[in-house]
């Protein structure tokens, strides 16, 4: 069954008085509400993603003995927003030989892609957009178009900088996400369902409840799974589409002011869904240790539990960047396919024998005896 | 209300994208058509309860096909391949004259109405079948069937795909020029 | 206008059609049959395009290599 | 009363129209706020000062594509794994464990030929690639 958070709130006795003023009306008020809820969940997100570059330069700071950005409001907090104002007042310029079409085209591909995947993020039980039966599987699907805005990026600027930051880019993309996929595949095997809310119910609050603790192959699933997401995302140590030392800045190269903002939006929020993906898949997700109401203000410990995790992985990822050096494109291509790969389907072989062997019991609960 | 709404944008996104595929003169441009294209029918898919198989579309389609051809695109020079300009009427002579282009007009028509007739019988014999906005999982189902019904099915494709693997490499694999 | 002679071309109006089939499946299997066999089969059909692309691609490409054209005129012989 | 079960696409159609909506939006604003003084000179492509020479859309090499093929077949195999690791557990709770792991574990040994395959003849290699070739037809 697709639960979805109007269906949520729908067994509360506010929503019928909601229902009362919208006159009966059940697709508008799921209308009004689903944009509602979209609007914050995006404001979140873009919020999380300019304090992503704001963190970005003042973890880097604080790695390299600097003092970061502090002119701009307390801290320098407020740097996103003198960023984004400087992004609009810039000139947008197209190179005179690029696709125009195709040009206009590119940002858009990459935003679509990732704000869809907002919709099946599950920021606790009942504030999880659409918990399809096919979430999983659908987020992976749907974040292929980032792939190809930065692809259609690189070829439309029709730059040389460019068109080779967005054929790495696009065979970087494409290549990252077998393992990713596979590993998802053991979680989906341990779990059985694709649903997020499948996913998460199936997991507890304390550690040894988690996924990433259910067996050795879980385990080394997780980093299968973060090495290739780092990759996907295009983050360092994997930034080679945008490898600012030899390619300029890669796909976006070319783009100037608002285009160039939604390719960085993209880019952050990206990693924030991959993130939050993790933390869900891998470690409990919302899950609050310990308790198990299903009251209102429970949803608010449970998206605090969430977000935490998210952040903390988001932070892992930052901190990531500025310790690795890049990897060079063979190293990338091997990394991937001799590697990643092959671990990734050995685990999920071994996850199936676990499943069979063990009767799908964690190593907890062989350890503990099953409760 | 909204599932017309997602089947009218779908099927207008579908059709017009296609037309698009074959009007365009720019290779690329095409390409990113059936893009558009294929999206609309992951839609349609999506309205009709195949929620599986939407996605697996999406999956495949916009993650792989358009890309694979996006590249085929670029490693055979782009979108500097010249169409020579052609329409329907001005075919050249090694496709046919009048007299065969009459033939294979009576044979469409004949076909049509045979298609017609048979969708026609089709209907009535079938009791109507309500639709409800009932919308089960279909994945476990297809899973069910995959493992049971479809097994074969499911393990030659497996084979099938080593197949095309292997051959496409084999064709593709850079080698020494001559 | 719609007759084209650029192998690439020909090849996404294939995936257009196989397309075209594999929708039918589906929309008989919701309005007209009461199983998903329908699904599975454009499943199938899904699978199958995605390897002719594989494949076909690769013939493209290693007959521009070739022939430096992808004009489908060109290809007129079998061997060499 | 629990709306109906297929508004949970419309939550995937609404993120979808507001990335429109943003991008469209942050467009009109750019239009309005940003500068506009366009020059020949300003809008030829980057290429650190110099002048560029030719058109960027030039051939790629082969083994882009490789990787692209090698993708998609391990792409299509992982979308029909996706049903069938979703019902493992269900399976194995009706005690047909054994079975499941045949089938899956018997699929799961095709692919992993086919990456066996790719590996031996070099097509993994992203740099020897041409020099295994080469090799092979000198011998």
């Amino acid at each position: 069954m697709n639960q979805t958070v109007v269906s949520y709130l729908s067994q509360y006795e506010f929503y019928d008085f909601l229902l009362a003023l919208f006159r009966s009306n059940q697709g508008v008020l799921a209308f009004t509400l689903y944009l509602l809820l979209a609007l914050i969940i995006v404001g979140m997100c873009a919020t999380i993603g300019g304090l992503g570059t704001y963190a970005e330069r003042k973890i880097s700071a604080d790695l390299q003995a600097r003092i970061g950005p502090n002119r701009v409001g307390p801290y320098g907090l407020l740097q996103m927003l003198a960023d984004g104002v400087k992004m609009m007042t810039k000139e947008d310029i197209m190179p005179f030989t690029a696709d125009k079409k195709l040009f206009y085209l590119a940002p858009l591909l990459c935003l679509t892609g990732v704000f869809a995947t907002l919709a099946v993020l599950p920021f606790s039980s009942g504030f999880i957009m659409a918990d399809l039966n096919v979430g999983i599987f659908y987020l992976v699907a749907i974040s292929s178009l980032v792939g190809l805005g930065v692809f259609l990026g690189g070829y439309a600027s029709n730059s040389k900088w460019s068109m080779l930051g967005g054929m790495r880019g696009a065979s970087q993309i494409i290549s990252y996400e077998i393992p990713v996929t596979i590993s998802i595949l053991a979680i989906v095997l341990l779990a059985g369902g694709m649903g997020f809310g499948t996913i998460v119910g199936r997991q507890g609050g304390l550690p040894h409840e988690w996924f990433m603790f259910h067996n050795p192959f879980a385990f080394i699933a997780f980093f299968v799974y973060s090495v290739g997401a780092l990759a996907e995302t295009n983050r360092a140590p994997f930034d080679l589409p945008e490898a600012e030392s030899e390619l300029v800045s890669g796909y976006h190269t070319e783009y100037t002011g608002m285009r160039f903002g939604f390719f960085a939006l993209a880019e952050y929020i990206e990693v924030f869904v991959v993130c939050g993906v993790a933390a869900s898949l891998f470690l409990g997700g919302y899950n609050v240790p310990g308790i198990k109401l299903d009251i209102l203000p429970m949803q608010a410990a449970q998206f605090v539990i969430f977000m935490t995790k998210t952040l903390v992985l988001y932070y892992v990822v930052i901190w990531i960047r500025w310790t690795l050096p890049r990897l060079r494109v063979d190293q990338l291509m091997s990394v991937c396919w001799k590697y990643l790969t092959p671990i990734a389907i050995f685990n999920l072989m071994g996850c199936a024998i676990w499943m069979v062997v063990f009767n799908g019991k964690s190593i907890a609960e062989l350890v503990l005896g099953s409760h | 209300m909204f599932l017309q709404f997602l089947f009218i944008s779908s099927a207008v996104l579908t059709v017009s994208c296609a037309l698009g595929v074959l009007m365009v003169k720019n290779i690329m441009h095409s390409c990113v058509f059936l893009l558009g294209s294929l999206m609309g029918i992951a839609g349609l898919y999506a309205t009709l309860g195949a929620d599986f198989v939407a996605i697996t579309q999406i999956m495949v389609y916009v993650g792989g096909v358009v890309i694979l051809m996006l590249f085929a695109v670029m490693l055979t020079g782009g979108n500097d391949f010249v169409s020579r300009a052609q329409n329907l009427l001005g075919l050249p002579a090694s496709m046919g004259n009048k007299w065969t282009y009459a033939i294979g007009l009576l044979v469409g028509v004949v076909f049509l109405l045979t298609n017609i007739q048979l969708i026609r019988g089709l209907t009535k014999a079938l009791p109507v079948k309500t639709i409800t906005n009932e919308f089960p999982s279909t994945v476990t189902q297809i899973g069910h069937l995959l493992v049971k019904d479809h097994v074969l099915a499911f393990e030659m494709s497996s084979v099938l795909l080593l197949g095309a693997l292997v051959g496409a490499a084999i064709i593709a694999r850079p080698r020494k020029q001559n | 206008m719609i007759a084209r002679k650029n192998i690439v071309a020909i090849l996404l109006g294939i995936e257009l059609i196989l397309n075209a089939a594999a929708l039918n499946f589906v929309a008989y299997s919701r309005y007209v049959t009461n199983n998903l066999d329908g699904h599975i089969f454009s499943l199938f059909i899904i699978v199958i395009a995605a390897a002719e692309a594989a494949v076909g691609l690769a013939i493209v490409i290693r007959f521009f290599q070739i022939k430096e054209t992808i004009h489908i005129d060109e290809a007129t012989q079998l061997r060499n | 009363m629990i709306p109906a079960q297929f508004d949970a696409l419309m939550p995937i159609v609404i993120f979808m129209g507001l990335a429109i909506l943003l991008f469209f939006g942050g467009h009109y604003l750019s239009v309005v706020l940003a500068p506009k003084k366009p020059s020949h000179l300003k809008s030829t492509p980057y290429e650190c000062g110099e002048l560029p020479v030719g058109s960027a859309w030039s051939m790629f090499n082969v083994r882009f594509y490789v990787v692209g093929l090698i993708f998609i077949i391990f792409d299509v195999e992982s979308v029909l794994m996706f049903p069938v690791a979703s019902i493992f557990r269900e399976l194995n709770d009706m005690g047909q464990g054994g079975y499941a792991l045949i089938i899956f574990l018997s699929f799961i040994s095709v692919l992993i030929e086919g990456i066996a395959y790719c590996w031996k003849k070099g097509d993994l290699d992203w740099v020897k690639s041409f020099q295994h070739s080469h090799k092979k037809e000198n011998k």
